[in-house]
């Protein structure tokens, strides 16, 4: 370990070299047998390549230096994204870093930064998102869950639901209504839970795809520190829509089509139809809307590099990257014929899974708010339609 | 010849004896079968013998019932509306052919017999690296429901031949299916076979229209739980079918299955008529039919919002039921490629 | 002529005698000089077509035979378009085939009837729609030129606009609001107008293809004798839904599509990709589409010839045709190169015209109630959606 | 090298002052040039020249003013939202390959020089049935405003040669194009010609962005009418722009000119960095911007009604500048095709 670049070496390579020594790195680390799972894996199963990120000093290509983040430029951390995709690296558990991080960083007291910052990056506190409700799924605005301070605590009562790995988590970052009085948006705040709170229940949902990613989260009298609130009391809905650009510039990324598209090409080899100029130029307007989506998403990475502010039209990167992967498992189902089919991936073989890649794209424009609630708000906040 | 009057009230008679089979809204039993061992039940099976139904095509003569292709398209379409699960249109295939004690022990429902002629994905035609005469070697794939037949029907090199499921030399893998059925791949070392006049194509362009029909009838039970969702479910403090932006979608997904209605009926009708575009049409229904069920039952999860994407809320049951249905008997992309070859012949 | 067979024969004919005995008579009769017109013509250009239908008996295919219709079955009537379309005939000026005479054989005195239905047989009457005005397009119920009674007359005050080829028609078909104290949809009556009514001015609109086909109509004063109303007075709104039933089903008529895709065809020829893979497969489907929409128009026309009111479903077959034949002009521009961009005809030869075609198909999801409006109505009345 | 900062305010100053010829929403002038014989106007374009935009990409040293190809890209842009109408991008590929008194005649306004190149549609490389040297020999297609030239750059077997528009042997037909404008079919007979060393093809790269940044422009300032009337046109007692149908197709279409910007400025700056991929980047740029103005300026007559398909109202203006820059220098199909080969060669 001694001899590989620190973070000074890495930012004065050039981009290629930057980019031969993270793939190395990356071939020399990446366990091997989580290359290109066919389902979002679990903590237990990713945890030894969290580690691996967390040791090195990468899991957070997007944090300040001094925060424990590499602090890297956008183009960087595409480079990073597209060398794990290219490699077949499964997504961690990243809900602190993608979200708690950056939130903690911008509205966290310098003890909550000193005490939870530190524990995201050793894979101590392993957190899930605790947003939508069962009659507040994309309508955020009317989560019901509540918060009723009592002495030195709050009382939580209420149900998170679409739960990201709750399961797998050990806390959890809540909106809870602070004030039943307040109009829809206000009166919201943002607590911090750790899940082995007493009246805390977990109950994980199978999905389409069979797999138990989301959970149903119920809170029964759970009493949580009013220190562990975020910012200001009541004025959670700002915070939380600072995040959703965080989330959204995540679930914009183009990775996720990027691997997508690499199975796509690999699934035509197999079926014969690479060659053809029918299959070929779909291939080819996929890729172009993917290079185009990736040139879109370096500039909302440069603003948050930049330490500027999100503004809505980061919603569009969401639809587009959503949607994007969408067509790519389109494509595949078209040309797979029966083996679309199957529940399994074909021949044994995980990067030859057309059916399921197809089933887990489907939620993708679902969560994170909807595609049709991002574009309401592209709609109203960045065109000015009334 | 019937008139269009008797036309229609058969039409409706055969619907309504196939609803009491599939239930509409009713998935208890098809969620109990799915990736069971042979991913369907037997004694409903010996119902839907007891209503004629795999000998719908086959003459009165010879013991069926004689019907039309618009009957078939009929029942086939209402069979999908209940995500049915008996392997009906791959035992109307083997009716198609076979004749005398081998039918008559289909139809009375005693025996499976489940066709096998495909040798790879996206193809059409019998694949003919398997030989068949008094033995039968090589290896069948995408064999539907495979592990719940009685006897094979395989075609190949040297034409049709019946052989046991349980015969030595047969050896069935199961591929379990996102609809909780499965494809088998059917490996036949030297089988003990019985050799059977006749030949498959004009039964799979039957059984390529009512897949066509059964896709319909999927697509449009996911297209009615999605409107009730749409005036039930509420948002932003309104019902959100009351959303411009989703009864517009809605509205597309209406045309594309009144589409797919009118090319479906109107290719059995032209199968009914005799007429030599019949392939064409048939190759015409099964695209739409394809593309469209992909189209509504996707849409149909994503107007659903989260609760789409959970496995016990049904609206998933007919996405993954179109997944199967829209590649068997070839896709959209195969179909569309006949259907281009046809019309050169035609316009030559 | 008196060879030619009568409707009995014509009847008794199966299908491919009919469709021969159509076209063999189309070939014999139609102008040369008016094959494939690049633009709408006007009255001077087709009138000597609409005299040879109106001479043969074959104006009106859809009309009972008692009414000097040919009361063909949906199925001949799709040969007859078929055929015209084939030979490349131009749309007459038919808003009395298409509109009038339906309208007045449900909803006309015995006395309109004889008045009105031989006039537009014989072309003596060419007429033109007075629907939508500057702020009800789309919104017809907001119209809100009037007519008030005075004696044995309406006077008519207000304006029309997108009234196609009114600079060609002298008789108008008119919605006016008769009281404007009823809600939006009550208090409007059909009028049945003569342009050369003092007080009637027409202004051509030229359009985005350069040609004059849409006027505005300006009503001042106009007087019009009472026993012109069509139907019951303040009752016109549902005989306007009726008569856009038998609208949508032709602007739904597969016949503009087929005519561009034979012009697809013949210029993917002269550009030398018709045998290209990419291209056949492009054109394949929308070929799918325009045969299955054959399939769809054909159940609408036969329930117009049962005598059955057409549903609000039919403003499915507005939608799928118009946007179908805009589709396949956007596969000519994409094929045509440099040549999209021209103004006239390549090489002279006025079948090969991308451009000024793909302009042409812009309107037709404007017109005739918008495809939205379509859509809505389809979500509405058909779905039922709240 | 400039800083971020520099190059940020670099192309702020020559937007705007290219916003002081293209003033955005005033196209009286542009409407009276239409269809006129030339086709723009020369004092304009003396007005142009002043600025020294012809020479935007020429070295200093031989008079340009070498600014970057992003400067390019966001000239073209407003030059593309204003519809000018003056034959920019041609000159500048003229000014890429002359030197000397050719190129300050060009430069300075007195000589309008247009390339001709092409010979038949939908190609991206020079065809080679001219033969040029001291004389020209061959047809030439497409060559834009073709009328207005004093000079024609002619390129052909042979290389690169200049040829008076007026020289015996030169014949010009005109081909008004829809959106005002005409292209020329030059035929050139023994026409006396002067040669010029050098090669069009990296110019074409650079003309083949700097149209893609016009398409930008086009489809922007469209899409800002197209928002304008969504805010103010009422219908059934309500703004238009607030039904959510039509509030989701316009954000579709933001979505569109977002990618088409990041799209046209990534590969300016690939061109400016000398990266090996800035071609593929080009075809990728200009394949999305044919793609999406097309899109975008349909979608707006459409958003309009009646009104959009009136010549009097603007729009539709823009619609048809788009019909003909979406196929200059390679339509999105030929561009796809110039990027799956490029990039074939970049996996090999």
């Amino acid at each position: 370990m001694s001899t590989e670049p620190d973070l000074d070496a890495l930012e004065a390579m050039d981009d290629e070299t930057f980019r031969l020594t993270v793939r190395q790195w990356i071939e020399a680390n990446y366990p091997p047998e989580l290359r290109n799972p066919p389902k979002r894996l679990h903590w237990r199963e990713n945890r030894v390549w969290y580690m691996r990120l967390a040791a090195r000093g990468w899991l957070a290509p997007g944090w300040p230096r001094e925060h424990g983040g590499m602090g890297l430029a956008a183009a960087r951390q595409l480079i990073m994204l597209e060398e794990q995709e290219r490699h077949g690296c499964a997504r961690t558990n990243d809900h602190g870093i993608i979200l708690v991080g950056p939130l903690l960083i911008r509205y966290g007291t310098p003890e909550q930064k000193a005490f939870f910052l530190p524990r995201i990056l050793s894979g101590e506190h392993v957190w899930c998102q605790g947003y939508s409700e069962p009659n507040a799924g994309s309508d955020l605005a009317s989560l019901r869950t509540s918060a009723v301070a009592d002495g030195p605590d709050w009382v939580v009562n209420g149900q998170k639901i679409w739960t990201t790995l709750a399961n797998d988590a050990n806390w959890i970052f809540l909106l809870v209504r602070t004030d039943k009085t307040a109009k829809k948006q206000e009166g919201i705040s943002f607590l911090l839970v750790p899940m082995d709170s007493p009246g805390i229940t977990v109950r994980p949902i199978v999905n389409l795809d069979l797999h138990d990613e989301f959970c149903e989260v119920f809170f029964d009298n759970v009493r949580v520190p009013r220190t562990y609130t975020v910012g200001e009391i009541n004025r959670g809905w700002s915070m939380a829509k600072a995040l959703l650009g965080f989330e959204r510039i995540f679930l914009g990324s183009p990775k996720q089509s990027a691997y997508a598209l690499g199975r796509l090409r690999l699934l035509a080899e197999r079926m014969g139809v690479w060659d053809e100029p029918l299959f070929r130029d779909r291939y080819t307007a996929l890729r172009l809307d993917l290079e185009d989506l990736k040139c879109l998403h370096a500039r909302f990475v440069e603003i948050v590099r930049r330490g500027d502010t999100l503004g809505p039209d980061v919603s569009m990167l969401k639809v587009i990257q959503t949607e994007l992967f969408q067509k790519i498992t389109d494509a595949m189902l078209d040309i797979a014929g029966e083996h679309a089919g199957l529940l399994e991936p074909m021949e044994g073989n995980r990067e030859l899974a057309p059916g399921a890649l197809f089933i887990q794209a489907r939620p993708s424009t679902i969560y994170g708010g909807s595609n049709e609630i991002q574009r309401n708000i592209i709609a109203k906040a960045v065109l000015d339609l009334p | 010849m019937t008139s269009d009057a008797d036309l229609d009230e058969s039409l409706r008679l055969i619907r309504d004896s196939a609803r009491g089979i599939a239930t509409p809204g009713d998935t208890r039993r098809i969620r109990a079968l799915r990736f069971s061992t042979t991913g369907f039940d037997r004694d409903t099976w010996c119902q839907i013998c007891a209503m004629g139904w795999p000998g719908l095509r086959v003459p009165e003569a010879a013991g069926g019932s004689e019907l039309s292709m618009r009957a078939y398209v009929a029942l086939a379409e209402v069979l999908g509306e209940g995500l049915v699960a008996e392997p009906l249109i791959p035992a109307a295939i083997a009716a198609h052919v076979l004749r005398g004690p081998g039918l008559a022990s289909l139809l009375g429902g005693e025996t499976i017999v489940i066709p096998a002629w495909q040798e790879s994905a996206n193809t059409l035609g019998v694949g003919l690296a398997t030989s068949v005469g008094t033995r039968a070697n090589g290896q069948k794939c995408f064999v539907p429901l495979a592990a719940g037949g009685d006897m094979f029907l395989v075609a190949g090199q040297g034409g049709l031949a019946l052989v046991a499921a349980d015969a030595p030399g047969v050896r069935i893998e199961r591929q379990p299916t996102q609809d909780g059925g499965h494809f088998g791949t059917v490996t036949f070392s030297d089988a003990p076979a019985e050799p059977v006049a006749g030949a498959l194509e004009p039964a799979l362009e039957e059984a390529t229209l009512a897949t066509a029909a059964m896709l319909l009838g999927v697509m449009e039970r996911a297209f009615t739980l999605t409107l009730d969702y749409l005036r039930t479910r509420e948002q932003f403090g309104r019902k959100i079918g009351s959303f411009q932006a989703l009864q517009h979608r809605a509205a597309d997904l209406s045309m594309q299955i009144a589409l797919t209605r009118a090319s479906v009926e109107a290719a059995a009708a032209s199968i009914d008529a005799g007429s030599p575009q019949s392939r064409a049409a048939v190759s015409r229904a099964k695209a739409r039919a394809s593309q469209a069920a992909m189209m509504v039952t996707r849409e149909a999860i994503q107007l659903h919002g989260g609760i789409g994407y959970t496995d016990e809320y049904d609206i998933g049951l007919y996405l993954r039921r179109a997944m199967v249905l829209a590649n068997s008997f070839g896709g959209a992309a195969t179909h569309r490629a006949r259907f281009a070859m046809l019309a050169v012949e035609e316009d030559a």
